[in-house]
């Protein structure tokens, strides 16, 4: 019966993830799988409480559970509703370290058991002990890893890619030192090696992800996201639970295959995001030489806003850390006001990471009707007076259509510069995420508004009020 | 291997196909709340922690007992419950003006 | 329940969803070989009529096991290589003339 | 080890499986399908070889084993290998009834055996006694069904659906005949029930194809071959055979996905196909009244077809049956010599069943790149001067897309109507499957050509050649 019920559960996950997939069934197959989650949480309560009547030496230590369970979900509860959109992708790297913690120190609480826990004994057959190891160590350096990309994606930690002696032998090197740890631990039969194992395993999740750049932690978290997933699912061997065997490995490859999307939706393969130490964030502004630039005051384009008849609104990078989702929603609202067509170009991978942006419009209160994709924005360009650039830069850059020397040559882009008018906002001629200058700027029918994000759409509103 | 344990490999390697199969081509709109659903699920570790902390005998192991509970319970809580916020939003508005 | 039998609901139900998700969209170019193909596949049987042909005891159950054999023989030569067949054909051609 | 091996046949049926979905891959597909029961079968020998061994009260009959497999192999490869293309729906309808037949053979044999078949009891659980009652019926379901879909395909049995008295509940009751039969012969133990319960499979299956008209019998026998997965499951379940079981499952949830997919192509629901009792196939002419006809001579045909400068043709049922692909292919070889553009228009459903016509076309030799597909198509026929419509008549039938109260409204066509001159190739002017009139044949710029589609076909390149 119980692995009946643990079957329901992973059936539910399947339904739930499959539901996650699409955007009308979206919400529903999260409540789906938060469903099975509870189904399987109900299940393991009841097998422990059966568990317990059956053997007099065993008493279930409730209070142990009760107890983590409400400090947990205060803390998960409290964050996931205190959270600012622009914030989500550290927050799920965060939950995602914990989740690969949890399953290490199961599989820690397996082997420090003296007695009877899950009622196995505690010499372990090898093929169990394997998989304890492989728990702890692919826990552990997801739960470091995590952190470190949290680090990365707050600014507590370097954004920038940051070089490692001897580069990825220096990991490899770390993965040998943990092999031959396990290996002492269960051919030895010797605990301490398991904890050796964990330690290095703390090593190489931060040296695993130091060398990556902030901007590809989104891939990186998608990765840990998978690995936690395969802990799970190690820890159920380690514990003989189909239940989280089931659930983990559906976790495990779904979330390589959405790695996988998201490499490409960036135009990059897996092993170019994790190896190449793509990124510069906070690079030396480009030697544009004396290439005239349009400078633009907020009144400036107050002006021609107010005269446009259709305008399309580009937002990026730029507008999500400004957290300008609001201002910019503003600024729309009264230019619809005044009878401009105001639509939103939303590129794939504009923002924090993959989809980010659509939540952060959702947020603002953006109407879905007016988000275009890529495919439905790029012949309307042509069309429209003015394309307002806010804070995006390489999703707009030609270079990638146009110079096939370019290092973004062949990503699909949002073609702006077929517009009448492109307003770019931006503090500086600084290059985006790719590091490359952008000839966009440097079109007589672009005016550059140098200015934060959200500063300029308030600016340029109140403007507009006045005129 | 015992035969529970090649059990478990035949059920893993099915459900890693139907990971596989599922996330199959999801828009990328929706790839920032698939991955905070997917690591909601990945919260599955709370039952063994649930295992762990219920039998665990002795103070170390109540220790890892209650920090495996902690850990998992946020994973879950808080993964569940933001990507229910974050696709609340995207629920369809109705258009208030034009 | 036997545990067997329950884990044979399991790796029963994993299975069924891989195949509902494996044959998703598939363009109907592709329906004729695609059903040949799976009907082969069906031809599974094999296995159980094997061993039913095997341990035989007694005249009708060798008539019963000979006969599950023959079929299921049938099922499984048959439909791969109608299957190829079919296939071969839809190989990419040289264009001869024009 | 068994397992795992069986785990990895059952790895190569989903590779194959999902090979099979697309074009370039199809092939691959089903020899990794191929290999992957090879695999089984290998590993059933060696298990039963094993058995043997290790019991000396057991052993094995490898003449019975030998036999069955050279009788078997002989016969599916002879057919597969002589069998026209043309007559690939009643085969598969055929191999496929063998399959259930096999499935619910294997049950019985586990009834009947006196001593250890497969190391277990006679004395079954209770549950795996409901599993031989499902390997039972659905098996012999499936086998009866099969050549009853085999006839009608082949014109032994009527085509036409045949009306059962009291309809749907007529099988219903026997359903229920069956669930209490089985009740009989597990509840008390009694062999004898199987044994009624398969006799009225016989019957069930009969009569629940028997209603269905002939041009749905491909989706009927897809139908049948998601249950001959089934049984096979089942069957897995009474031998205790998880690779069985895998296959079976995973065949029975593909097969009834593309039975979906089928009954969708067609505009139709599985409901509709299976107890509506469409298609008139051979129904009496309509009574065009008094409309004017076109009638053409194959000189008329061939001289238009001539001075044309693009032709596309549309292939229908009538070419399938007729098998006119060599002779259209032909007239098409000798058009492209007088610099003529040729092309092919498929519509999803056109032939004998959906993607029939790929398969008949490629047969013939026709490059890949010529054939349309629907969407492809449409677009096309107004630039094109000659439309050759052979045997074709719902997928052209303009009432789909302009009347809203004919049977087959919202059906997508290829509209050839759109074109300079359509001529149509057919005996009468007998309505197709859907049994309904078409407007098509009775516009000013419909040249009909009656006659069977293969003598026509000859006919025209004939008076090409005197031209
Ligand atoms: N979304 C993802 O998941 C993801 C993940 C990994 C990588 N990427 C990559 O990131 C890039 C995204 O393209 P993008 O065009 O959105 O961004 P981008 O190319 O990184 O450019 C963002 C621009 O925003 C400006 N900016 C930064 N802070 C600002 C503020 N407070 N106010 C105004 N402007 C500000 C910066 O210029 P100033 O410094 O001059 O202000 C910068 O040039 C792509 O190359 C993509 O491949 C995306
Ligand atoms: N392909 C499938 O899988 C499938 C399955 C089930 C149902 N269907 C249905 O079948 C129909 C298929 O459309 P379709 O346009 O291909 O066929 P159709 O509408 O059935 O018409 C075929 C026409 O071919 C003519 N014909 C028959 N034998 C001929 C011969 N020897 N020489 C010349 N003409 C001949 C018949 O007219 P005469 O008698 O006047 O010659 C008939 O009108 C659709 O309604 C579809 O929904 C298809």
């Amino acid at each position: 019966m119980t692995a009946l019920l643990y079957l329901l559960s992973g059936v539910l996950f399947i339904l739930g993830l499959r539901g996650l997939g699409s955007p009308r069934t979206a919400r529903r197959g999260n409540q789906i799988a938060a469903v099975g989650m509870l189904v399987a949480s109900v299940v393991t309560l009841v097998y422990v409480f059966d568990q317990a009547r059956q053997s007099d030496a065993l008493s279930v230590l409730w209070w142990v559970i009760i107890l983590g369970a409400l400090i947990g979900g205060a803390i998960g509860a409290v964050l996931a509703l205190k959270v600012q959109m622009t914030s989500m992708p550290e927050l799920v790297a965060a939950f995602n370290g914990f989740g690969g913690g949890a399953s290490a120190l199961v599989a820690f609480a397996a082997i420090v058991a003296t007695g009877t826990i899950v009622g196995t004994d505690v010499q372990y057959a090898t093929e169990t002990e394997v998989t304890v190891a492989l728990s702890i160590a692919i826990g552990v350096v997801t739960l470091s890893g995590s952190f470190v990309a949290y680090g990365k994606l707050k600014g507590i930690i370097t954004g920038k890619p940051v070089a490692l002696p001897g580069g990825p032998y220096f990991n490899l090197m770390l993965v040998i030192l943990m092999t031959a740890a396990s290996v002492w631990a269960i051919a030895f039969n010797e605990p301490m090696g398991y904890w050796i194992l964990a330690a290095i395993a703390v090593v190489l999740g931060i040296t695993g992800v130091i060398p990556i750049g902030g901007a590809d932690m989104p891939v990186v978290i998608s990765l840990l996201n998978s690995l936690s997933g395969v802990a799970a699912s190690m820890a159920g061997f380690v514990i003989g639970n189909q239940g989280l065997i089931i659930a983990g490995a559906l976790v495990g490859a779904a979330g390589f295959i959405l790695t996988v999307q998201m490499s490409e939706a960036m135009n990059r393969s897996i092993a170019n995001v994790l190896f190449a130490g793509f990124g510069t964030e906070g690079a030396a502004p480009i030697d544009a030489g004396d290439k005239p630039v349009n400078s633009a005051t907020p009144e400036d384009v107050a002006i021609s806003l107010a005269y446009a008849q259709k305008v399309i609104v580009v937002p990026g990078y730029g507008l999500a850390v400004a957290q300008a989702q609001h201002a910019v929603r503003e600024l729309a609202t009264a230019l619809e006001e005044r009878d401009v067509v105001v639509e939103y170009a939303i590129h794939p991978v504009a923002g924090r990471m993959p989809g980010h942006m659509n939540v952060l419009l959702a947020e603002a209160d953006v109407p879905y009707d007016v988000l275009l994709d890529l495919d439905q924005s790029n012949p309307k360009f042509p069309h429209t007076d003015v394309t307002l650039v806010v804070g995006a830069n390489d999703v707009v850059n030609p270079s990638a259509r146009d110079d096939s020397g370019s290092a973004i040559y062949g990503m699909p882009i949002l073609e702006v510069d077929l517009a009448a008018t492109t307003v770019v906002i931006k503090r500086s001629l600084s290059p985006g995420f790719a590091g490359i200058d952008n000839p966009l700027f440097y079109l007589p029918s672009t005016m550059m508004l140098f200015s934060d994000a959200k500063a300029a759409l308030e600016n340029i509103h109140a403007a507009l009020i006045e005129l | 291997m015992s035969p529970e344990f090649i059990q478990g490999i035949v059920v893993f390697v099915l459900a890693a196909f139907i990971g596989f199969e599922v996330i199959s081509k999801v828009p990328p709109t929706l790839h920032t709340p698939l991955m905070s659903g997917a690591n909601a699920i990945s919260g599955i570790t709370i039952v063994g922690a649930i295992i762990a902390a219920a039998f665990a005998d002795g103070v170390f192991a109540i220790i890892l007992g209650v920090l495996a509970m902690v850990f998992a319970m946020i994973n879950v809580a808080g993964g569940f419950l933001v990507t229910d916020r974050m696709l609340e939003m995207f629920k369809k508005k109705p258009v208030v003006k034009k």
